[in-house]
């Protein structure tokens, strides 16, 4: 399962989506339209391979999604009350893993959330700056963010190559 | 029904078009105007999911699809603007 | 059959996309050029032919029956123009080839030429009132790109001016057909002719003078025209030449076309002729005021599209035949001017009175290349402006429109005046400051790029050619001017199914 | 089905104004980003959801699917280019805690 | 088209025109934009409004077509021309660092030369009359 | 006569091809045009029982045809150009010293001929027109030809502008003449001439153009300014031809429209005489010798005038003789003239002294020359103011003619005499830098052309038979009732000798007592040549002015103006004309409303923003808000296009924006606030009240459905936006990727153009030249 | 201009990739549902900018190895050559034809000369994009 074939899929999966039906000829022209593409753009990165984990995915999904409405909730509610709770903070968040699609996931997910937003990212050593809206302690945040990147690697779980090597890749531009 | 609903969630929308333009002719900073901007864009987005659902032809959703895939790309640039220049 | 209609268009079009393709291979480029312009240049002719006895032509674009689709319409006066027109731009190719300015000569130029050539034949050919917006975006296009190559600061600043006027006159115009298929439902022109005359008059009267806006911006009339002189001139000479011919007269075909197919009625006569009298006056005075020589020509430009006017406002045979002679005089001329003041500044690094001087005897050839056509310009006899400017004052004497008769004379004397001042500046006396390029007045100068020199010469001598040829091109003008006046064999030969 | 649809439609609706609102109500830029674009993008998805329940064209779900997924992916790079202008321009709210590491990063 | 309609394109154009009458480059660029926005509105609403002119199942009228192909393609043009007047806007940048469309300088010299030729005439006329009264003086 | 004309256009061509190989000996190729002029007409004239006429089509339709006649008048017209011009053509060989240039100076010359041969020869007034202009022309190639001088500059100029504007009028009038009769034919003109009002003004006109091509006042002073031509080119044009074109058209015309327009004869008269005597009085003054010829020429054109304007036959006998004899008699006094500036390098009265006795068989034939021009016997010039004389005192209603022309005559007989003495004569007191003891006597060669015409006017003058028939014929062409009068040279003791007598002696009286009191008088009366510097000044002035109001150079009035023109003259048409549109619906959703209304603010954002970069925000608001009413509309497509073109420009935008200052500049346009305000409502108003009244118009048919049935089966689409796009009007889409290929191409061709630093070695722009002009001033 | 962000860098190929199956889908169906040439042109153009934003002129150079001026060159030429097609199937340029091809797996496909005209446009408009970020990219310092 390389990233290449889930690329592929995706590509693939939006043309079918596009066409709004399921149907051989849809595939077959998602395909072709998928290979055509990927082969129109190469990755500017170096490609690093990744398993994945249906079951680990979904628990990823549930709970991210949660979180969201979660934050959602809380910040209608900040903004239909007139205190000011707002405790706002930048906090650096060390990530583990040294696969830049991993991290990016994991970024992402941060910013989606209501109250907190990625606001950089060290590429050497994979450390997240995460802007909060409502610090409720450095260590605290941390860790739910380091929560959301084990998830995240359970359902993306790094194969073939040792992560040091995609570390010294990780930052750089082909 | 759902003419009702639509036509509730689409005042909401327009409420919310509205107050995202006064704060876009507020003064503020330039990021403030990009986020205003960005909202006003996913608020016609949403309005267009609406219209869908109250006409029940998806011919607007091509629309969306360019909202969700290109919307950020304007949004994007300008902060990329200025976080260079300081707004 | 009438497929041949659309080849002035398609064949300098398909050209200028080979040549953008072709990139590589300037000599393959060229003559793909210079074919192409050929090739239009006898596809016009047998048009021209073919509608000689006042027929019309019509064809079909995509086979669709007009008012669903476009139609492209061949009468009498756009196969002149295009006679003209494809003639003109043959030569200036040629003469620009010859330039040894790279930027002109180099990949870019060409495609953007041929595209210009493509838009000016789509907007002599167009039926449709939209088309003709994209054909003049086409043309208008190529020419922001045209007047700015090179990219010169002088040229960015005037470009500018240039463009910035243009896009207005552009949403003008969009509007106008907005507004136009707002009122009647149609954007052919053929039927807008006939329900234009059914609607409201003053909003029909408003609509005809807010074509004239939009196209008198283009054609220059007063007060329309400041942003010509600060723009032309910076250009490169051949690209000067081919707008100083050209572009204008787009714009002058345009407002002929408009008033006297949609507006037919005569009802902007009195404003034409008020506007064609101070359009001359401004001009020639704007050119009087001048010390470059491609200024002065500028300048006159608009003095001389006043002359058009008039013709055109008198609503006569006579007077649009009249128009429509001296539109084409006022091409070959015009564009003559202008190569003989492309050559002038390559020989000598400027076109500044002040800087020139005496070179009529260094060079004598330039010299009566000038000469003639600056004659013919001022409308001296025998030359084609004689005969142009005669039949305006005849045309206008014979319904008693003595006042822009007076004006005409009046500023035709300006005007050789003007032309005068042009040649005692530059090939009599001498220098008052020394020109940039030190040698350009001694006899050991160096020779000017032949192919320059040739084309400038043809074009000389087709003015001359067509003071030989005035009687059968008076009856052509005549011809053409009676389907102008009387559009219903134009209106028929689209509308019938 | 219908009672569904109309319930996401109008709280998506509903979440779009509370994050027009939050545009108004703070002081801090990236406070007003929080507010403004996180709720909208959760309504848009809600709504999304809301009008694919009642398409009459069964095909159109997948498209507003795949609406759905591009929007989880390029939202938060909006957000994340945005946040980090207003940070790097010193726009955030001079309340904002650093933390040491956040710090050091901020003065390079 | 509706009053509303009117009236947008009304403040689209006045804006439109209000900025094209400044001197700075990057405000006639934008003028030009809000303007173009303004004759692709107009240009719309020359026509019926309806539903989408998609040809399906379903009730109403459909839109009239025609506008919206014309301004497709003027919306464009538009912008096809208003890139590159962005790209002249870049190079005069480059090559002036000016971003203000300066007069033209043949022409203001020309307004000089006859304000000054102006001046110096009345001068003139002014010694004449003196000298051209030798009564007075003998 | 069309094989003369192409005959000297052949001439001119081999001379100017020849002209840098053979030096002055070309102006001897040129000799052979006036030399078949001379042949043919010789030929021609002896052979003719009627006019001989010939004609070339042109332009029928518009009455421009090449029609030749022959008449009497036109053999007289013909015999001088042709006679004169042989002798001109050999003494200017002589004349010139080596240089530059007299190749082109002789296809010039020779061009003139043709010209002057076709215009006396033209049936067609048109045709006529255009042989005037020609002279005109090449007449103003010609006094220009020394070019370096500055006043040569100027003269020509000032001849050309007097000339061809009186040309330019003339044409009005001819045209004016020609519809009033329906022909232009000269011969059917005056066949059947018209006395419409029209054809009243239109002789005017050609009146005019007439008088400034004979120089006759007030337009006289082209004529002295014109003397920095070489003397040959005086000779020939100045004295014996182009002068008289303008005679030559007034003597056509004369005799057939004297009596039937009122005002004629009065103004012919006044303004002959006025010319005979300014150009009398004014050549006394005269120190330099060709000037002293010049006002001298200009006072005997007026007096021609008077002679053949009046249409009389006796008049016109007495015209066409004075025709001949001042063309002879002039031509060979300016070339002594010129061989006396040959040979004493000067023209200056004052400084000549002695010449008579360095020079004796010039100044002999000088004073030949001189006495016919004072008429007296028993020479030719004394033969044809006799019968001028004559024929005057027989109409005693014209006295005052009869007066103004013996005052005329005593001047003449004055500047002859300061000629003759200021040139040959011993002045003790000799001068400042006098001339003349050193002078050589000129070369045979060069004194032959001059001499040949002294004994003509000596010859002729002895026995009037030898031109009688020709000054008869040409007067019989003119006015068949001028048959019976001959040329004599005794018409016994009466009234015309005695005033001829007096003029005599009252004009050696004026010479040796210049009435120094007079002519104070006349100094303060506003002379024609200020007049017409003034004039000039003034166009120039005017122009300078009216341009730099005009042409303000700034972007933001051009604009201005145009929007201004593109409301009121609309908006009037509207107002004024149009029935105001009822039946508006307000909006088609309050979602419209609420859009148009963010729209609306979006686009006052655009013009309160302070940065660019809020600006440029705004403007993509407008865009998306823009998207949303094409939505609304129902326009997908529309709002699609719209959307991504947005974005893109946002994006092209801001890649720009990065360059520029953030905050815009404060700039002070031209343009007030309160006016661009103005312009700018106004334009809201006319595009927003347009379109709601072309909108309300009760339109036909409408196409819309036709499209909207015909896409899916005809088409093959469903999106019928689309198919219009594709195939219904893909000819506009084809237009559309055109345009924006060649944006790209411009795009590419911006960035790969030199870098503005190497800007110097580029061709300098003109305006870059003037720039720095303008900097240096 | 371009500050590294390693989520867009890393995002853009995703993004890019799909926004260019996207514009293809818009091509093809632009004929029966709101696209085109035009608009699926554009979105091809947008993602060039993106790719431009992410990777700066390196990046988009590798992605599109052809030179603006050559697609646009082709693009023009496809446009004008499907017009003079008409001549051959018709009897006027731009005449249209429709084809139904019956293809394995496919099923029949059914397509108008309107689509290799579209194709022309689509290629103009990438050319055009490609030529902008060549025009004003350049990487100069501010
Ligand atoms: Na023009
Ligand atoms: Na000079």
């Amino acid at each position: 399962m390389t990233r290449r074939f889930i690329i592929l899929s995706w590509l693939a999966a939006v043309w079918v989506m596009l066409w709004e039906a399921v149907t051989w000829a849809n595939v077959a022209g998602g395909v072709v339209v998928a290979i055509l593409v990927v082969w129109m753009v190469p990755s500017h990165r170096q490609e690093t391979a990744v398993g994945f984990r249906p079951l680990a995915a979904v628990r990823l999904v549930v709970y991210f999604l949660w979180k969201l409405l979660e934050a959602s909730a809380k910040l209608t509610w900040e903004i239909f009350t007139p205190r000011n709770r707002i405790n706002a903070a930048v906090i650096s968040v060390p990530l583990t893993s040294r696969v830049a699609g991993i991290v990016t996931v994991v970024a992402n997910m941060v910013s989606l959330t209501p109250g907190s937003v990625t606001i950089d990212i060290d590429p050497e050593t994979m450390t997240l700056f995460i802007h909060v809206l409502h610090l409720r302690s450095v260590e605290e945040d941390r860790a739910s963010v380091l929560y959301l990147e084990s998830l995240t690697l359970a359902a993306f779980p790094p194969s073939a190559f040792p992560p040091a090597v995609t570390a010294i890749g990780g930052g750089e531009t082909r | 029904m759902m003419t009702t609903a639509t036509t509730v969630a689409l005042g909401l929308l327009l409420v919310a078009a509205v107050l995202c333009m006064v704060r876009m002719l507020r003064m503020g900073s330039m990021a403030d105007r990009i986020v205003a901007l960005d909202s006003l864009l996913l608020v016609v987005a949403s309005g267009l999911a609406v219209q869908a659902a109250r006409t029940g032809d998806g011919l607007y959703l091509n629309v969306m699809v360019v909202v969700a895939l290109l919307g950020f790309v304007g949004t994007g640039l300008v902060a990329l603007f200025i976080e260079r220049r300081g707004a | 059959m009438n497929a041949a209609v659309v080849l002035p268009i398609v064949l300098p079009l398909g050209a200028g996309a080979l040549s953008m393709a072709l990139g590589r291979w300037p000599r393959l480029r060229q003559s793909i050029g210079l074919g192409a312009l050929l090739a239009t240049i006898v596809v016009s002719v047998q048009l021209l032919l073919r509608v000689a006895d006042g027929t019309v032509l019509v064809s079909r674009l995509g086979g669709w029956e007009p008012t669903v689709g476009i139609v492209l319409v061949v009468d009498l006066f756009s196969a002149i123009m295009l006679v003209v027109s494809s003639s003109m731009l043959l030569v200036v190719l040629v003469y620009a080839i010859g330039s040894p300015r790279t930027d002109v000569s180099g990949a870019f130029f060409q495609p953007v030429y041929l595209v210009l050539a493509a838009g000016v034949s789509a907007c002599f050919l167009t039926g449709d009132l939209f088309n003709l917006f994209v054909a003049f975006e086409i043309t208008l296009t190529a020419s922001y790109v045209l007047i700015t190559f090179g990219g010169s600061r002088l040229q960015v600043r005037h470009g500018m001016t240039y463009i910035v006027i243009s896009l207005l006159a552009s949403t003008l115009f969009i509007t106008a057909v907005g507004l136009t298929y707002a009122a009647v439902g149609t954007v052919n022109m053929a039927e807008l002719a006939v329900r234009l005359a059914e609607i409201d008059p003053g909003l029909r009267m408003a609509l005809g003078v807010f074509f004239l806006v939009v196209f008198g911006i283009k054609a220059a009339i007063f007060p329309l025209f400041f942003w010509l002189p600060d723009s032309y001139p910076v250009a490169a000479s051949p690209v000067t030449a081919i707008f100083a011919g050209l572009l204008t007269k787009v714009g002058v075909y345009a407002i002929i076309r408009t008033q006297t197919l949609m507006f037919s009625d005569g009802e902007a006569s009195m404003l034409l002729l008020v506007v064609a009298g101070l359009t001359m006056t401004a001009g020639v005075f704007g050119a009087i005021a001048q010390d470059d020589v491609k200024r002065i020509l500028s300048f006159h430009i608009i003095s001389q599209i006043g002359y058009m006017i008039f013709g055109l406002g008198l609503f006569t045979v006579v007077g649009l035949a009249a128009t429509v002679f001296y539109v084409v005089h006022h091409i070959i001329v015009k564009t003559a001017l202008f190569l003989v003041g492309g050559l002038i500044e390559e020989g000598t690094g400027t076109a500044a009175l002040s800087r020139l001087g005496g070179l009529l005897h260094v060079r004598p050839m330039l010299a009566a290349l000038f000469l003639l056509p600056a004659l013919s310009l001022a409308g001296i006899p025998p030359f084609s402006g004689f005969i142009a400017k005669l039949t305006l004052v005849q045309a206008g004497l014979a319904v008693g429109s003595y006042a822009i008769v007076a004006v005409a004379i009046f500023v035709s004397a300006l005007t050789l005046f003007s032309m005068v001042k042009i040649w005692s500046g530059v090939f009599w006396g001498a220098p008052e400051e020394p020109p940039p390029i030190a040698d350009a007045f001694e006899k050991s100068r160096r020779a000017l790029p032949r192919l320059m020199s040739f084309s400038t010469g043809l074009v000389v001598a087709a003015s001359l050619a067509f003071v030989f040829a005035a009687a059968p091109l008076w009856e052509l003008g005549e011809t053409a001017a009676a389907g102008l006046i009387d559009p219903s064999i134009y209106i028929e030969a689209v509308r019938t199914p | 089905m219908e009672v569904l649809a109309a319930i996401l439609l109008v709280l998506g609706a509903f979440l779009a104004t509370v994050a027009a609102i939050g545009l108004q109500r703070f002081d801090d830029v990236l406070a007003r980003m929080h507010a403004a674009t996180k709720p909208a993008t959760l309504g848009l998805l809600l709504i999304v959801i809301g009008a694919a329940v009642v398409l009459r064209e069964p095909g159109s779900v997948l498209k507003l699917l795949l609406v759905i997924l591009l929007q989880m992916v390029t939202a938060p790079v909006g957000a994340h280019l945005v946040g980090r202008a207003a940070i790097r321009s010193n726009q955030a709210s001079p309340d904002t805690f650093f933390d040491a590491e956040s710090e050091r990063r901020r003065l390079d | 088209m509706t009053f509303v309609l009117a009236l947008t394109v009304a403040v689209l154009y006045g804006t439109g025109a209000y900025l094209l009458l400044q001197r700075n480059l990057s405000r006639i660029v934008i003028g030009l934009g809000v303007l173009g926005h303004g004759a692709n509105l107009l240009l719309l609403s020359a026509g019926r409004a309806g539903r989408a002119p998609i040809i399906g199942d379903g009730a109403g009228t459909y839109a009239d077509p025609l506008p919206q192909a014309l301004a497709l393609t003027a919306i464009v043009i538009t912008f096809g021309v208003s890139a590159y007047l962005l790209a002249l806007v870049y190079r005069s940048w480059v090559l002036s660092q000016s971003d203000e469309v300066e007069d033209d300088v043949e022409d203001r010299r020309i307004a000089e030369m006859a304000t000054r030729l102006a001046a110096a005439q009345e001068q003139a006329r002014e010694v004449e009359t003196a000298d051209d009264d030798p009564d007075a003086v003998s | 006569m069309i094989l003369v004309l192409l005959a000297h256009l052949a001439v001119a061509g081999v001379a100017a091809a020849l002209g840098g190989r053979m030096g002055r000996r070309v102006l001897l190729v040129g000799a052979a045009a006036p030399t078949i002029t001379t042949v043919w007409l010789a030929r021609t004239a002896t052979a003719r029982p009627v006019d001989v006429v010939e004609s070339l089509t042109w332009i029928p339709a518009i009455g421009l045809d090449l029609d030749f006649r022959l008449d009497g008048f036109a053999t007289l017209m013909v015999a001088l150009i042709g006679g004169i011009g042989v002798l001109v053509f050999l003494y200017a060989w002589k004349y010139f010293d080596e240089r530059e240039g007299l190749g082109r100076f002789t296809s010039y010359l020779v061009i003139f001929a043709g010209a002057m041969f076709g215009l006396v020869t033209a049936d067609n007034l048109l045709a006529l027109f255009i042989f005037w202009e020609l002279t005109s022309i090449t007449s103003y190639l010609l006094i220009g030809f020394d070019d370096e001088s500055a006043v040569a500059r100027a003269g020509a100029l000032q001849a050309l502008l007097v000339t061809g504007a009186g040309g330019l009028v003339m044409l009005g009038g001819i045209v004016l003449l020609a519809q009033a009769a329906g022909s232009y034919s000269l011969s059917a003109i005056l066949a059947d001439p018209p006395s419409t009002p029209s054809a009243g003004a239109g002789l005017a006109l050609i009146l005019v153009g007439a008088f400034t091509k004979s120089a006759q006042f007030p337009f006289h002073f082209w004529l002295p300014g014109a003397m920095s031509a070489a003397t040959p080119v005086s000779a020939f044009l100045h004295s014996a031809t182009m002068v008289k074109a303008g005679i030559y058209l007034i003597a056509r015309l004369a005799p057939v429209f004297a009596g039937l327009i009122v005002w004629w004869r009065p103004a012919v008269v006044v303004v002959g005489l006025a010319t005979m005597l300014v150009g009398g009085w004014r050549a006394l003054a005269q120190h330099d010798l060709k000037l002293l010829l010049a006002q001298g020429t200009v006072s005997q054109l007026g007096f021609i005038v008077v002679l053949v304007g009046l249409g009389r036959p006796e008049l016109t006998f007495a015209g066409m003789a004075m025709i001949l004899a001042h063309a002879v008699f002039k031509a060979a006094l300016f070339m002594f003239a010129g061989i006396v500036d040959h040979q004493a390098h000067t023209r200056d009265l004052r400084r000549l002294t002695g010449l008579g006795s360095r020079m004796p068989a010039t100044a002999w034939a000088a004073v030949l020359a001189i006495a016919s021009m004072a008429g007296i016997p028993p020479l030719l010039g004394f033969v044809s103011k006799e019968a001028a004389l004559e024929a005057l005192v027989g109409e005693p209603q014209w006295w005052i003619v009869t007066a103004g022309v013996v005052v005329g005559s005593a001047l003449t007989v004055a500047y002859g005499l300061q000629f003759l003495w200021g040139t040959f004569g011993n002045k003790p007191e000799g001068g400042s830098d006098p001339v003349g003891p050193e002078v050589d006597a000129p070369n045979a060669l060069f004194l032959a052309p001059p001499l040949v015409l002294v004994g003509l006017t000596v010859i002729a003058g002895l026995t009037p038979g030898l031109v009688d028939d020709l000054v008869g014929g040409a007067a019989t062409a003119l006015d068949p009732a001028a048959a019976s009068y001959h040329l004599a040279l005794w018409h016994g003791f009466g009234t015309p000798l005695a005033l001829s007598f007096a003029a005599v002696v009252a004009g050696a009286v004026l010479w040796r007592k210049p009435l120094g009191r007079l002519r104070n008088l006349t100094r303060r009366a506003p002379d024609a040549p200020s007049v017409y510097a003034a004039m000039v000044t003034g166009i120039n002035r005017l122009a300078d002015r009216v341009t730099s109001t005009m042409q303000s150079g700034s972007l933001p009035v051009y604009v201005g103006v145009i929007l201004t023109v593109a409301v009121i003259a609309p908006g009037f048409l509207l107002v004024r004309f149009g029935t105001a549109p009822t039946d508006l619906a307000f909006a088609s959703s309050s979602v419209q409303v609420v859009t148009a209304a963010l729209v609306v603010a979006a686009a006052f954002g655009t013009i309160i923003a302070q940065r660019r970069l809020g600006a440029v925000l705004f403007l993509g608001g407008v865009g998306y808000g823009v998207a949303v009413l094409f939505v609304l509309q129902g326009a997908p497509d529309l709002a699609l296009t719209q959307l991504l073109v947005e974005t893109l420009a946002l994006a092209l935008f801001i890649l720009v924006l990065r360059l520029l200052p953030s905050q815009f500049e404060i700039v002070q346009s031209r343009i007030r606030r309160l006016a661009r305000v103005g312009v700018a409502v106004g334009v809201g108003l006319l595009a927003g009240g347009f379109s709601l009244w072309a909108a309300s118009v009760e339109r036909g048919p409408s196409i819309a459905d036709e499209y909207l049935a015909r896409a899916l089966p005809e088409g093959g689409g469903r999106n019928v936006t689309n198919v219009i796009l594709t195939d219904f009007r893909a000819f506009d889409t084809l237009g559309e990727i055109t345009v924006l290929a060649v944006v790209a191409m411009g795009a590419m061709a911006l960035i790969l153009a030199r870098h503005p630093d190497d800007e110097s070695d580029e061709p300098t722009s003109p305006a870059a030249g003037s720039e720095e002009l303008g900097r240096s001033r | 201009m371009i500050n590294r962000s390693l989520v867009l860098d890393v995002l853009v190929d995703l993004v890019v990739r799909t926004a260019l199956v996207f514009s293809l889908f818009l091509l093809f169906s632009g004929h029966n549902a709101p696209g085109g040439g035009f608009i699926a042109g554009l979105v091809a153009g947008i993602s060039i900018v993106l790719r431009y934003i992410a990777g700066g002129h390196a990046g988009v150079r590798s992605v599109i190895g052809v030179r603006p001026e050559g697609l646009l060159g082709v693009g023009l030429s496809v446009a004008v050559l499907t017009g003079m097609l008409g001549w051959v199937w018709g009897e006027a340029f731009l005449e249209s034809a429709k084809f139904e091809v019956e293809l394995p797996v496919l099923g029949v496909v059914k397509a108008t000369s309107a689509l290799p005209f579209d194709i022309g446009v689509f290629l103009v408009v990438v050319g055009v994009a490609l030529a902008m970020i060549a025009a004003l990219g350049q990487e100069e310092e501010v």
